[in-house]
């Protein structure tokens, strides 16, 4: 796999460290109650086709993206900076 | 008072001659890792300017003499060879010591070939990958000659990698 | 019809033309009184042990391929029971248990083979960690044994004990840990529901799960609608999907693992090994190949087919921790779906829908869990109460913190385990 | 027999034999040359094989090249080229190929077929595992790996390309062309030693000139063009995701070896576009015994008599049901071989048997309602073409039927930005081929916005390709389709006729494509077979799928460079020589190395090293690298706020000048990581993470920063190798302090948690007073380049006082008697509840993992807790990884109450002291208890105690 990093371009997946589903972005308030902070931390969507989700461009510039992509063809449509991404 | 000695991070491993490729340890000088502050950037590049760098786009290197600035990562930069910085509004930390530096010359793109997952042929500048299965950070001055850098104590597993990389491209012929 | 090498000679002798059907091909009925969705190696021993444990007649398993098509007929085939921790520790135990006798249960060979595991470890911590592990086995009535160096030197000679990158210490030794061939599991298991009257219906995929007023009435499916008065979920791989019929969204995050086999080679690896610092594990199928793997592709996927980065850190592995496997050529790779969970251990439990039952989360682990899952899940829908062994794999653990059963002390990030 | 006599030849061996063969030439070609027809035995039945094929897709004529620690088994010899001194032997046969013991398997094959096993073997049960599989392991197996380390070197290596052409026919040629006219970046891969193709087996014209010729000049065209890269022995096997393919270049293999040159090197080419022009691969035809030496797929024949110049028979006959009947009678006959007979199935003709032990010797045709028998040492078969649609199908991609070719074709855009020219396309004659792949790259070309030249096509060879569909042919005796895994009709039936209708039960069941070759040449007449037993259609039946590699690809070369070290990089200190030089062993630390302990003189085992410099902390000072470490340089605005965030405890109060102990957990309460972070100025932090966990925290600080809170205006970075540091730790640890730096500190100015730079003969360097092992002790960082010398210094100054440097074995001691907590303790299971550090959670801010701590399963006071643990009695050993049960109790699960997890000896107690985990352990301080190690034969009573067991006041570290 090949993830387009929107600050060092085209790169190989060795490069990056996957972090899971972006609903990460979403953290609860502390008091958010257990039910929500179970599905925050424990229940994924985890779609057989289109998801967003974290990676981090570990051995490269070390930015955190945001990865859309389809989890069956694994082809990728949006990668955006973890940072500048629509919450 | 005490007195303490220099050793390089590369003492006893370099200089190597392997057929058409010379691998040499770069020498080390200051290095400032620049990240600016929130918002800070423009300000960090006007300063900057003032010792005749700037703070560099994504893969640039800024050479204004011998001081150079170096693209180093996400709103990040590294300036080598100037003894003090200006005040800048970004964190400024020292890195001299943090990185051990080998200029390959000669077959240097056939060598990172063996190493680098990304095509060097187009590169020029900066860019942050691995060698190996290290993260590095990757110079190229020209085609026949590219700077590599990776942390300081896997110095010795730098050096051994490129050397087997150089004696497979010289076997070759 | 019994199997015996007496009668393997009888047809022999009369050009195989006796040998009937190992299982039939029933039009699915319009209803059950259980239905299984999912024909892979868990859902054909629930059937099994529902019709031969507690006597039930009146159940279906649709598989929406063809039988024994999904990760049990894609693994690796180890079968071991060295888990550490309350809940694990027992289930596999009686997992394994069931293994030593399932040749005789099935009347099919499914060629179990407990030729021993061994687990390397590479430091005085990891060896702590595998002692307390190994004594957590005996606790539970398992085997195990501690070799230092030149004990993993006698079973191992072939290891790189000089110069590889992360010295080899000792071992722990699992004797009756081994392998089984993956695809006669699921043989043996569809023949011996088949013979006690379970329809096992090919071809056919759950397209909606039937609910009213929170009890569950049936299932829709490509082949008509089948009404049933229990429904189990077991389709580990694509639990997440099947459960979003039922509205319900699971712990679970889907994951690649790789495997791999080479060229048939004369015997020469005889236990299964595994690397305490690489991922990486192996043994020798009885045709020859070596078959083993590593771990996961790292990301969500469910396209069953794994990339390069992780290929080539299982031959980095492979060739520093036994370096006489050069030579040796890969063949075939395939990859996985794996349900991966929170804590890296299974789920068999009722759900908040009456009569809907799950059975996923299995991560990487879910062949040598083939008989033990198919027995307690098979008990839990009969009984309505969890199976001993099995009754700390509940949904609710990850909500309440109570019960969490992290081997590997990743936590809560599904791929980690 | 060679038909033209070679000018030089070079000896060779094959099971010992000397041969002649040209160098180059395959080594099955050399074998025919010398008239060897038997080479190898099959898997199961050990039935007698020959040569069958021509290309990387053979499934018999497996060999062995080398010997010792070198031999390389399961090499196809109609791949392996000939050079001097090659030594290849037989596989799968004992004792000799021709006498071959087990192929008394053959006489049993009634009872052995498909499956047969899983009826069978069942009593007695013991006998599984020492009778009948160590019997079907030693029977089954092709060639035999050495159990030597591969001595040989082989390489990793990176490509890219606009333009990826697989395949180097006329169609390849021809896309090659056209994208390195168009100015692309291209490489040209092709599996065999030289371009052509097909073209290099086949007598064709193109252009009225013979074919290569044109491939001559086409070849020398690209060859100039500095954008085109040609790279021959080189099979692309596997294609993955956004155009990354891997392909195995053969490098050394061809010749003798030479010292520094690669066997192989493992490519992974990434390419914009990629044009598959794979050609096709013949398949035979399932007739009773079509598996004897001699008999051969009729394409292999012609590359044997056009290619390489050898016969491989005197009298041959043809069987097929293509024109490929008639042009190989021609090619025969033009070369002057003898065609004894050209059996076109068309016509009616099948070859209804064939006879000849270790080589065909005649063959029984049926034809026009007679049956004849004609001498013949050789048969040449063809079934017909399958294009090789393999790498279409690595991401899924399903082939679809294609009746015109009675074949499968792959689908279109089954990886994406792959298209497929030539025979692997389904088109077979030549000027269709080099029409399609022009046609196809210029459409390729466009597609990425590259304007195609313009290229002539040259006039090629158009003979129609008129298949009748043979898939087999009825009649006594075994008729194979999978020749490699002896898998033949009648099993293929029997699995039908057993249910396993499904072509994914039959593979399975009949181990049929499950061999070396894959099924390359077998699995379409397998499946043929199948729909004809199920009374289903072909398409209906289905296909079972390819999966990477293309070809076998050797560990060595997918793993090169990993044997020993190279697996992972090496990480040292700055002062390992030193440590090295005084006989510390040293030990691995993740990616580090760090001394284990310094044995000194009269010192015989690691024991008493340990005690001494134990001793030696705790009454003079101790010198040890504590560089591996990780430090994190924390800066900006917000960089108390994210600490606060990162940390359960506080840390906005700290003080400039000030060091804090902090506790980190993970998002889900669990403990992360601990460690101290120590304020250096205003906004400005350096954090110390546990050795192991130093990359995983600077991640999570990332994660912190640019996920969860990405207000936080704060900037991290690793320090870790910019800092030597260096712990100074015992009760005379300031006497060598101010002996090293240039202002000598106090109690007064540095306080226990102080820290501040100093300088050391005017280089700056940075001092913290923070203690691992309860004494009064220091930490010295310097830049790394002073580290070796400042710890040469160091341990000089201690040993005038006494002390000397100690290793990680004294450093565990220290810290167990102390209590201190490492990753023994904090495994990922435990909770800051778990390890009594409840009160350091802070409920007055938020931080990670704080709401997710307060389960109620994580609060539970029945959960296992730290405790310490001493012998109660005269207590020998103590083992960490023993479970501890209350006394009295059977070590038994259900009673089982918690774990050791770590242990030593405290020379400053006198006895094992250790801590581990205990159910509801901080009430149960002084309870007796049972410690159980099952595996090392250790049963003690233990008495539990609170953790800390030396100078629990802490007057010690303060001075």
């Amino acid at each position: 796999m090949r993830i387009n990093c929107p600050v060092c371009g085209e790169r190989d997946r060795r490069e990056f460290y996957y972090g899971g589903d972006a609903v990460a972005m979403h953290r609860p308030a502390p008091d958010a109650g257990v039910e929500v902070w179970d599905s925050y931390v424990h229940l994924r969507e985890n779609p057989a086709g289109q998801t967003r989700d974290l990676w981090h461009h570990e051995a490269g510039c070390g930015a955190w993206l945001v990865v859309t992509r389809n989890t069956v063809t694994h082809a990728i449509s949006d990668v955006a900076l973890a940072k500048e991404a629509k919450r | 008072m005490v007195k303490l000695l220099e050793t390089s991070p590369c003492a006893g491993l370099l200089p190597r001659h392997i057929g058409q490729t010379a691998l040499s340890e770069r020498p080390q000088g200051p290095m400032w890792s620049v990240a600016p502050f929130a918002g800070q950037k423009l300000a960090v590049a006007r300063a900057l300017q003032k010792i005749g760098l700037t703070f560099p786009e994504p893969g640039q290197v800024v050479q204004s003499g011998v001081p150079s600035v170096v693209w180093f990562g996400i709103d990040q930069a590294m300036v080598f060879d100037v003894a003090a910085l200006p005040k800048l509004a970004a964190a400024v930390t020292d890195q001299s010591d943090g990185w051990s530096c080998v200029r390959v010359e000669g077959r240097a793109l056939e060598v990172l070939v063996r190493l680098v997952p990304v095509d060097l042929r187009k590169q020029s500048g900066a860019l942050r990958s691995m060698i190996g299965h290290m993260s590095a950070i990757i110079i190229v001055r020209d085609e026949d000659v590219i700077d590599v850098m990776v942390m300081r104590a896997m110095a010795q597993t730098l050096v051994h990698e490129l050397e087997v990389a150089a004696t497979g491209v010289a076997a070759r012929g | 019809m019994g199997y015996s090498g007496f009668r393997v000679i009888k047809e022999g002798l009369f050009g195989q033309k006796g040998w009937k059907p190992v299982w039939r091909n029933p039009e699915p009925k319009a209803e059950y009184d259980i239905v299984i969705i999912g024909g892979g190696g868990h859902g054909l021993s629930t059937a099994f042990y529902l019709a031969k444990e507690h006597g039930l007649k009146n159940i279906a398993v649709l598989e929406k391929g063809y039988l024994g098509g999904g990760n049990v007929g894609r693994n690796t085939t180890i079968v071991r029971a060295n888990y550490q921790l309350p809940g694990n520790s027992e289930f596999y135990s009686h997992s394994l248990k069931l293994w030593e006798n399932l040749e005789n249960e099935l009347n099919y060979n499914v060629m179990h083979s407990q030729r021993g595991l061994i687990n390397l470890f590479h430091s005085d911590g990891q060896r702590d960690a595998f002692v307390r592990r190994g004594n957590a086995m005996i606790n539970q009535g398992d085997d195990a044994e501690l070799l230092d160096r030149d004990g993993v030197r006698k079973h191992l000679p072939y290891l790189d004990f000089e110069n590889t990158r992360f010295p080899i210490y000792g071992g722990l030794l699992h004797r009756r840990g081994g392998t089984a061939r993956h695809d006669a599991v699921a043989w043996g298991y569809a023949r011996g529901a088949d013979q006690r009257g379970v329809d096992l219906i090919q071809n056919c995929e759950v397209t909606g799960i039937d609910i009213e007023n929170g009890v569950v009435k049936g299932v829709q499916t490509t082949r008509g609608a089948i009404r049933a008065k229990k429904v189990a979920i077991v389709t580990a791989g694509r639990s997440g999907q099947v459960a979003a019929l039922a509205g319900m969204r699971l712990p679970i995050e889907s994951h690649i693992l790789q495997a791999f086999v080479t060229e048939g080679l004369k015997p020469v690896i005889d236990h299964v090994v595994s690397f305490g610092m690489g991922h990486f594990y192996i043994s020798q199928s009885d045709k020859g190949g070596l078959v083993f793997g590593g771990d996961l592709d790292f990301y969500s996927s469910y396209a069953s087919r794994g990339n390069l980065p992780m290929k080539e850190h299982v031959m980095d592995a492979a060739m520093t921790l036994m370096p006489m496997i050069g030579k040796a050529k890969v063949l075939r790779s395939w990859g996985g779906i794996m349900d991966m969970t929170p804590d890296g251990s299974p789920i068999i439990d009722k759900t908040h829908i009456e009569g809907l039952f799950v059975d996923c989360g299995w991560c990487y682990g879910g062949f040598k869990a083939v008989p033990g899952s198919g027995f307690s899940l098979a008990h839990l829908i009969a009984t309505g109460n969890h199976h001993e062994p099995a009754a700390k794999f509940r949904l609710d653990r990850f909500r309440t913190g109570r019960g969490l059963m992290d081997e590997e002390g990743t936590g809560a990030q599904h791929n980690l385990h | 027999m060679r038909l033209r006599k070679a000018a030089v030849t070079v000896p060779f061996t094959f099971d010992g034999v000397k041969y002649q063969g040209v160098a180059g030439e395959t080594l099955a070609a050399a074998l025919l040359a010398n008239g060897v027809k038997l080479v190898a035995r099959s898997f199961k039945y050990h039935r007698p094989r020959g040569v069958m094929g021509a290309g990387s897709e053979e499934p018999n004529a497996l060999v062995t090249i080398g010997t010792g620690a070198e031999a390389d088994p399961n090499v196809r010899a109609t791949v392996q080229e000939v050079y001097e001194g090659l030594a290849a032997f037989s596989q799968n046969a004992w004792p000799t190929l021709k006498n071959d013991v087990m192929a008394v398997n053959d006489f049993a094959a009634p009872f052995l077929g498909a499956g047969f096993y899983y009826k069978t073997f069942m009593w007695p049960k013991a006998f599984w595992e020492k009778l009948y599989e160590p019997i079907i392991r030693r029977a089954a197996g092709l060639g035999a790996l050495s159990g030597r380390s591969d001595p040989d070197t082989y390489e990793k290596a990176f490509a890219f390309c606009d333009v990826l052409v697989i395949g180097a026919g006329p169609a390849g040629l021809m896309a090659a062309l056209v994208a390195g006219r168009s100015g692309a970046d291209v490489i040209l891969a092709e599996e065999d030693t030289a371009l052509g193709g097909r073209l290099l087996s086949e007598i064709e014209e193109i252009d009225g000139a013979p074919a290569l010729d044109w491939v001559a000049s086409v070849a020398a065209e690209l060859s100039a063009m500095p954008n085109v890269r040609i790279m021959t022995r080189t099979s692309v096997t596997g294609a993955y995701d956004q155009g990354t393919f891997g392909a195995l270049e053969r490098v050394g293999d061809f010749a003798p070896r030479r010292a520094g040159l690669p066997r192989a090197c493992f490519w992974r080419i990434v390419a914009k576009r990629s044009v598959l022009c794979a050609g096709s691969l013949e398949r035979s035809i399932a007739f009773p015994n079509n598996d004897r030496p001699g008999v051969m797929m009729a394409g292999a024949v012609r590359a044997y008599v056009n290619r390489w110049g050898v016969a491989p028979g005197h009298k041959v006959a043809i069987f097929g049901n293509t024109d490929d009947v008639a042009r190989t009678a021609r090619d025969l006959r033009a070369a002057g071989v003898q065609v004894v007979a050209e059996l076109d199935s068309r016509t009616g003709a099948r070859v209804i048997d064939t006879a000849g032990r270790h080589g065909l010797q005649s063959i029984k045709v049926a034809q026009n309602g007679k049956t004849r028998k004609i001498e013949a040492d050789c048969l040449a078969v063809t079934g017909g073409w399958n294009p090789t649609v393999h790498l279409t199908c690595h991401m899924n991609g399903r082939p679809v039927w294609d009746p015109e070719i009675a074949s499968f074709v792959p689908s279109a855009g089954a990886v994406p930005n792959l298209v497929t020219a030539g025979a692997c396309h389904g088109v077979f004659e030549t000027m269709g081929c080099l029409a399609d792949a022009a046609q196809i790259t210029e459409a390729a070309l466009r597609n990425m916005d590259i304007k195609a030249a313009k290229v002539v096509l040259p006039q090629a060879d158009q003979s129609p390709y008129n298949i009748a569909p043979l898939w087999m042919v009825e009649g006594k005796g075994r008729k194979w389709i999978d020749f490699q895994n002896d898998v033949h009709v009648k099993d293929v039936r029997l699995a039908a006729q057993e249910n396993f209708r499904s072509v994914e039960h039959m593979k399975r069941y009949t181990t049929q494509g499950m061999a070396p070759d894959q099924g390359k040449s077998s699995n379409v007449v397998a499946l043929a077979v199948l729909a004809d037993a199920t009374g289903r259609g072909i398409p209906e039946t289905g296909t079972t799928t390819f999966r990477p590699p293309f070809v076998p690809v050797p560990i060595a070369a997918m793993g090169a460079g990993s044997k020993g070290k190279g697996f992972a990089p090496q990480r040292f200190t700055t002062s390992h020589k030193a440590s090295v030089a005084a006989g510390a062993p040293m030990i691995e630390a993740g990616l580090w190395y760090r001394p284990s302990y310094f044995p000194i003189a009269g010192e015989t085992t690691w024991r008493q090293s340990c005690d001494r410099e134990v001793g030696m902390v705790r009454n003079a000072v101790g010198i040890v690298d504590v560089s591996t470490l990780g430090k994190i340089d924390i800066q900006g605005p917000d960089a108390a706020k994210l600490l606060d965030f990162v940390y359960t405890n506080t840390f906005s109060t700290l003080k400039v000048g000030k060091v804090r102990y902090g506790l980190m957990l993970r998002e889900d309460g669990h403990v992360l990581d601990d460690g101290t972070t120590a304020c250096l100025g205003e906004n400005h932090y350096v954090m110390t993470t546990t050795t192991a966990a130093a990359g995983l925290v600077l991640r999570h600080l990332e994660y912190v920063l640019q996920i969860v809170r990405p207000d936080l205006d704060a900037k991290v970075i690793s320090v870790t190798e910019q800092w030597a540091q260096f712990g100074i730790a015992g009760p005379k640890s300031r006497d060598v302090i101010n002996g090293i730096i240039d202002t000598p500190i106090d109690d007064a100015s540095f306080p226990y948690m102080a820290c501040g730079e100093v300088s050391i003969g005017g280089i700056g360097a940075r001092l913290f007073r923070i203690s691992f092992s309860g004494e009064q002790a220091y930490e010295l960082a310097v830049p790394a380049r002073y580290g070796a010398s400042l710890y040469e210094q160091l341990v000089a100054d201690a040993a005038k006082l006494g002390g000397g440097p100690y290793g990680m074995e004294a450093l565990n001691v220290l810290r167990i008697e102390k209590g201190f907590i490492t990753h023994a303790e904090i495994h990922g299971r435990v909770t800051a509840f778990d390890i009594g550090m409840d009160r350091m959670v802070s409920r007055k801010k938020d931080c990670i993992g704080l709401t997710m701590a307060a389960r109620e399963g994580l609060m539970d006071e029945t959960r296992e807790q730290l405790v310490g643990l001493k012998p109660a009695g005269a207590v020998q050993q103590m083992a960490a990884g023993a479970h501890l049960f209350e006394a009295g109790a059977e070590a038994v699960r259900v009673n089982d109450q918690g774990y050791v997890t770590s242990v030593g000896f405290s020379p400053t107690l006198g006895c094992m002291i250790g801590l581990g985990f205990l159910e509801r352990g901080r009430a149960r301080h002084g309870e007796v208890i049972r410690m159980v190690d099952h595996l090392r034969g250790i049963d003690a009573t233990l008495e539990v105690c609170d953790p800390v067991f030396f100078d629990p006041e802490g007057g010690r570290l303060r001075g």
